[in-house]
């Protein structure tokens, strides 16, 4: 387990005064990325729009220490990918020298949507970079929009809850699957820095390894939104344990194609422990969804199913 | 802060704006108070901390002041009174009360 | 010493890539540019630059990564055409609005639909509003000749842009014809080793790009990139002054061909200029006062000159390559009347829409559009908006 | 303006009539003229009729419009002339090229042309030489004797050192190449 004492003298590289909202996950995944991160290395961030990123650099002002750039909302990947490509051949002409990480912040909607093909383009082209997408399951910047990563049954603005519908309909998107078919050397599902649990540090020790591994890197971290999720804000992180203990969100890791799962909860919570203090899953516990419900926790059992197979836990 | 390298203001015109609106400070985000954000306020009794440093862990704001190791006092130019931090406190050293 | 050579349009470009040796190329294949890249990965895969090559997935990724390349203080260059000139779209206006100086070769192609491979200038006529600085070529000798010169100028401190060099599809990108090259020396000395750039993700000290920029900034922003085209107009110049040493070539705003004592004139983009001076010459051989205006920078827009240019003829036709739909005339057109508003007053002034989608244009279509001149001069009646070359 | 020629193959898709415009460019470029070599794209793959152009000169050419009224036509495969107009434009002062087994009179009355019409039986010279066929090195040759864009005499040492250049890994193929081209220049054949 890391030091807290020797990480709190670590350089600060994402400072206060950005405008996420008050209790926003984002910052703390984007805090500890970045603590992975060794005093001497310089990182350069790519930022795919959305709600980090526009909150983050307004214009005088940003919040990152390290050099940053935010050109649109489909192409973080894509984006990082050139300035890493300048800074090889750049190093190897001698026009610049020092020790660079490359790194690319997404949201959902800007990895698992718009911004997939660049993403897949720059994972498959074997840039050496970390791209890190905080999944907050919809598009939180433009008012919580559905997207890929949205999980079924959520009452989101473009899939309401209504007498006819209630709430999306499909199944979340298997991102962290998708690119673990990309063969990378590393690709990683993980949550905030949560205390007072097993897998306190997972993130930041997920962030260390990729930034030890040479190449193409992705991770996948399950971000709160208490404004998009409708849950009481200082008990967000409470949430995020709970994801893990239902398995709605397995942490695990995939090195050059071998599954480890990092975290088994001793016994497996139902799915309506995760979905109950979430106002966007409300609509679910009238009596007529309950076969949604049910639809919800036979998907989560047979994903976990599948990945405890895959990790050769079962 | 004076240490500036921009000292761009709502008066500074077009002539002296920074190209493509590059920001060449970093970090100075620092500068924008978002303190008056605040409902709620987080409230460190000293005597009953143990400098676990858990709730410095959490805070998404960089606003749990830290000088080697030891938890120093709230930064309350940038809380913005979340309230996750004072979830993490097992020693009931962070109190959460309405800001007046 | 310069070296003499035959070389397609796409192969001049491609050398001149090789010769400037950028730190980064992204780019994707698209028809008829495709070879520029194919080219390109070859001198890659040989050894011969020490560029990194990026076989990026997509246009828009092209853009991008070059954007990123370009951000982080490299000196990039792409090429592409039509679809994939639109499929970048919303990035030329980024790298532009960032102030990142970038060189994309345009081997101009018809923007779909109906798809169609051939020239015409619907790609980069699109994309004038992009804030991209647009130099046009008539041969592969000029798109070699404005690629070099794009370099310089887009660097300059003063201007600070990704610049367009376009020239036609087929026509000039797949056509062998004679040229001069620079030695690779005299591209080294003339564009230099290394951008200097302003500000860099890799420079000294780190800074944040691109970022929110609300109604309090945005405008002043917007207002600085504006002045950076004004400055190019003097660098262009500069710039074409100091290749004209180098080359004995002489480039400016735009070639006047015979305008000295012109009563009739057109005005023209590209590889059509080549066969309209062949139709000058043949006029001028029966007596006839025609002259030829052949348009190489379009953005920025050479307004005054134009019109200076333009004060002695008695009538002009401005041959677009391209339409803008807004019933009311292609978009050469409409600048060239714009520009001659209040300044030169009197004059007939029409349009021509001619050759979209790769329609060949023989010499008699010229020959038609002259003959159309006179008669306006004749008779003062005339037709404003002219499609030149479709069955009627 | 001094002399310009203008000169339209026709071809398949795939059968080298573009390389072979491309080459004669080349040629023609070597000894000093300003030259154009261009095809006509279209959708064409393998097998489909196309159109290659070549113009040359002695002075600057600027006209960029493909070729209407050529001075030569060259027609890389005789089976074209069923399908496509091939002495379309073809300036009564000028000449067709075929490459065939038959003799100019025999392809005359296949043509609608009244000018003069070679052949050349570029597969038997290809295959004789070169033991398989390429067409374009005879093709070439013949090209150069009837349009007379360069002497013969300057293309025969202009083309031995682009063959040396072209076969340096494989020095035993120039003869042989060589050979092609001076039957071609001897085989070609008019009707006059």
């Amino acid at each position: 387990m890391p030091n807290l004492k020797e990480l709190s003298n670590k350089k600060v590289r994402f400072t206060g005064g950005h405008r996420m909202c008050a209790g926003c996950g984002a910052p703390m995944v984007v805090n500890w990325i970045l603590k992975a991160l060794k005093d001497d290395e310089r990182a350069v961030i790519s930022n795919a729009t959305g709600c980090l990123e526009v909150s983050s650099c307004l214009y005088p002002y940003t919040a990152w220490k390290d050099s940053w750039i935010h050109t649109a909302f489909e192409n973080a990947a894509a984006t990082g990918s050139g300035a890493e490509a300048a800074f090889k051949a750049m190093q190897r002409k001698g026009l610049v020298d020092g020790k660079y990480k490359f790194i690319a912040f997404g949201g959902d909607g800007g990895t698992y949507d718009i911004g997939l093909q660049s993403l897949s383009g720059a994972m498959e082209r074997g840039h050496d970079m970390l791209y890190v997408c905080y999944d907050n399951g919809a598009y939180m910047n433009t008012g919580i929009q559905r997207s890929s990563a949205t999980p079924m049954g959520a009452d989101t603005t473009t899939s309401p809850a209504g007498k006819a519908k209630p709430g999306k309909e499909q199944f979340r998107k298997d991102l962290t699957e998708i690119m673990v078919a990309h063969n990378l050397p590393y690709v990683a599902q993980s949550v905030p820095v949560i205390p007072g649990t097993p897998y306190m540090f997972d993130l930041y020790n997920k962030a260390e390894k990729a930034f030890n591994t040479v190449g193409p890197k992705f991770m996948n971290v399950l971000t709160p939104c208490p404004r998009g999720w409708r849950c009481d804000t200082a008990t967000e992180l409470e949430l995020m344990k709970l994801a893990v203990d239902t398995c709605f969100w397995p942490l695990y890791e995939v090195e050059n194609g071998v599954y480890k799962i990092n975290y088994i909860p001793k016994e497996k919570k139902p799915i309506t422990e995760w979905l109950k203090p979430q106002g966007r899953f409300k609509h679910l516990f009238k009596p007529e969804n309950e076969h949604i419900i049910q639809k919800i926790q036979e998907e989560v059992d047979r994903r976990w199913e599948k990945l405890l197979y895959l990790a050769g836990v079962k | 802060m004076n240490n500036r390298k921009m000292n761009i203001t709502p008066n500074t015109t077009w002539r002296e704006t920074t190209p493509g609106g590059v920001v060449i400070d970093a970090g100075n985000a620092e500068d924008f108070k978002t303190g008056d954000w605040r409902a709620m306020r987080p409230v460190w009794h000293e005597e009953k901390c143990k400098h676990c440093l858990l709730c410095w862990v959490v805070c998404p704001d960089n606003s749990i002041l830290v000088e080697n190791g030891k938890l120093t006092g709230f930064d309350y130019d940038h809380c913005k009174g979340c309230g996750v931090c004072t979830k993490q406190c097992k020693f009931g050293a962070l109190d959460f009360v309405p800001e007046e | 010493m310069a070296k003499r050579v035959s070389l397609s349009g796409n192969e001049a470009v491609a050398y001149g890539m090789k010769q400037i040796n950028p730190d980064v190329v992204a780019a994707f294949p698209i028809t008829p540019s495709t070879e520029v890249p194919q080219y390109f990965s070859q001198f890659v895969a040989n050894g011969e630059v020490d560029t990194e090559f990026v076989p990026v997935e997509s246009e828009h990724s092209a853009m991008s990564a070059c954007i990123g390349a370009a951000a982080a203080g490299g000196r990039v260059m792409t090429a592409t055409a039509s679809a994939g000139l639109a499929l970048m779209w919303e990035m030329l206006y980024v790298g532009a609005s960032m102030r990142l100086p970038m060189v994309l070769a345009v081997t101009n192609r018809a923007l779909s639909g109906p798809i169609n491979i051939h020239n015409d200038h619907s790609d980069t006529m699109g994309a004038r509003d992009s804030g991209w600085i647009q130099l046009y070529g008539e041969s592969a000798q000029e798109a070699y000749d404005n690629l070099m010169q794009a370099i310089r100028i887009g660097e300059h401190k003063d201007v600070q842009l990704p610049v367009m060099v376009c020239y036609d599809g087929f026509i000039t990108s797949h056509a062998v014809e004679n040229l001069e090259m620079l030695d690779d020396e005299d591209v080294k000395k003339f564009v230099g080793v290394k951008r200097e750039a302003p500000f860099a993700l890799l420079g000294q000290d780190p800074i944040s790009m691109g970022p929110l920029d609300l109604p309090n900034h945005y405008f002043e922003h917007k207002r600085l990139q504006a002045e950076a085209m004004k400055n190019a107009k003097k660098v262009i110049l500069e710039v074409a002054a100091e290749y004209e040493k180098l080359t004995g070539r002489k480039y400016s705003f735009f070639e006047e061909y015979k305008m000295e004592d012109a009563e009739a004139a057109i005005v023209v983009i590209n590889s059509t200029a080549g066969t309209a001076k062949f139709v000058v010459d043949n006029l001028r051989a029966q007596g006839k006062k025609v002259g030829l205006i052949k348009i190489r920078v379009f953005r920025p827009f050479p307004a005054e000159e134009i019109a200076e240019a333009l004060k002695n003829v008695k009538a002009v036709a401005v041959m677009d390559k391209a339409d803008s739909f807004s019933a009311a005339g292609g978009p050469l057109f409409t600048e060239i009347r714009s520009a001659m508003y209040g300044k030169v007053d009197g004059k007939i002034i029409t349009n021509y829409i001619y050759g979209l989608g790769g329609r060949d244009v023989r010499s008699e279509n010229i020959e038609q559009v002259y003959s159309d001149l006179f008669k306006a001069i004749e008779t003062g009646k005339y037709e404003i908006y002219n499609y030149l070359g479709v069955r009627e | 303006m001094g002399k310009l020629v203008e000169i339209r193959w026709h071809g398949r898709g795939g059968q080298g009539a573009k390389t072979a415009s491309l080459l004669l460019a080349e040629v023609a470029f070597n000894t000093g003229k300003y030259i154009q070599g261009f095809p006509e794209y279209g959708p064409e793959r393998m097998g489909a009729p196309i159109t290659a152009y070549n113009r040359i000169s002695d002075d600057p050419i600027s006209i960029h419009s493909n070729i209407y009224e050529p001075d030569y036509v060259v027609v890389v495969d005789e089976t074209l002339i069923k399908s496509v107009p091939v002495t379309a434009g073809l300036k009564e002062n000028g000449a067709v090229i075929v490459n065939t087994a038959k003799s100019p009179e025999e392809i005359k009355k296949e043509l609608n042309y009244n000018g003069k019409v070679y052949t050349i039986d570029a597969r038997k010279i290809s295959e004789e030489t070169l033991g398989a066929y390429f067409p374009n090195t005879p093709m070439l040759a013949a090209v150069v004797k009837i349009t007379e864009v360069i002497p013969v005499d300057v293309f025969l040492n202009d083309i031995e050192a682009s063959f040396k250049h072209k076969f340096a890994n494989k020095p035993q193929v120039v003869p042989k190449n060589m050979e092609a081209v001076k039957r071609a220049l001897e085989e070609v054949k008019g009707n006059e």
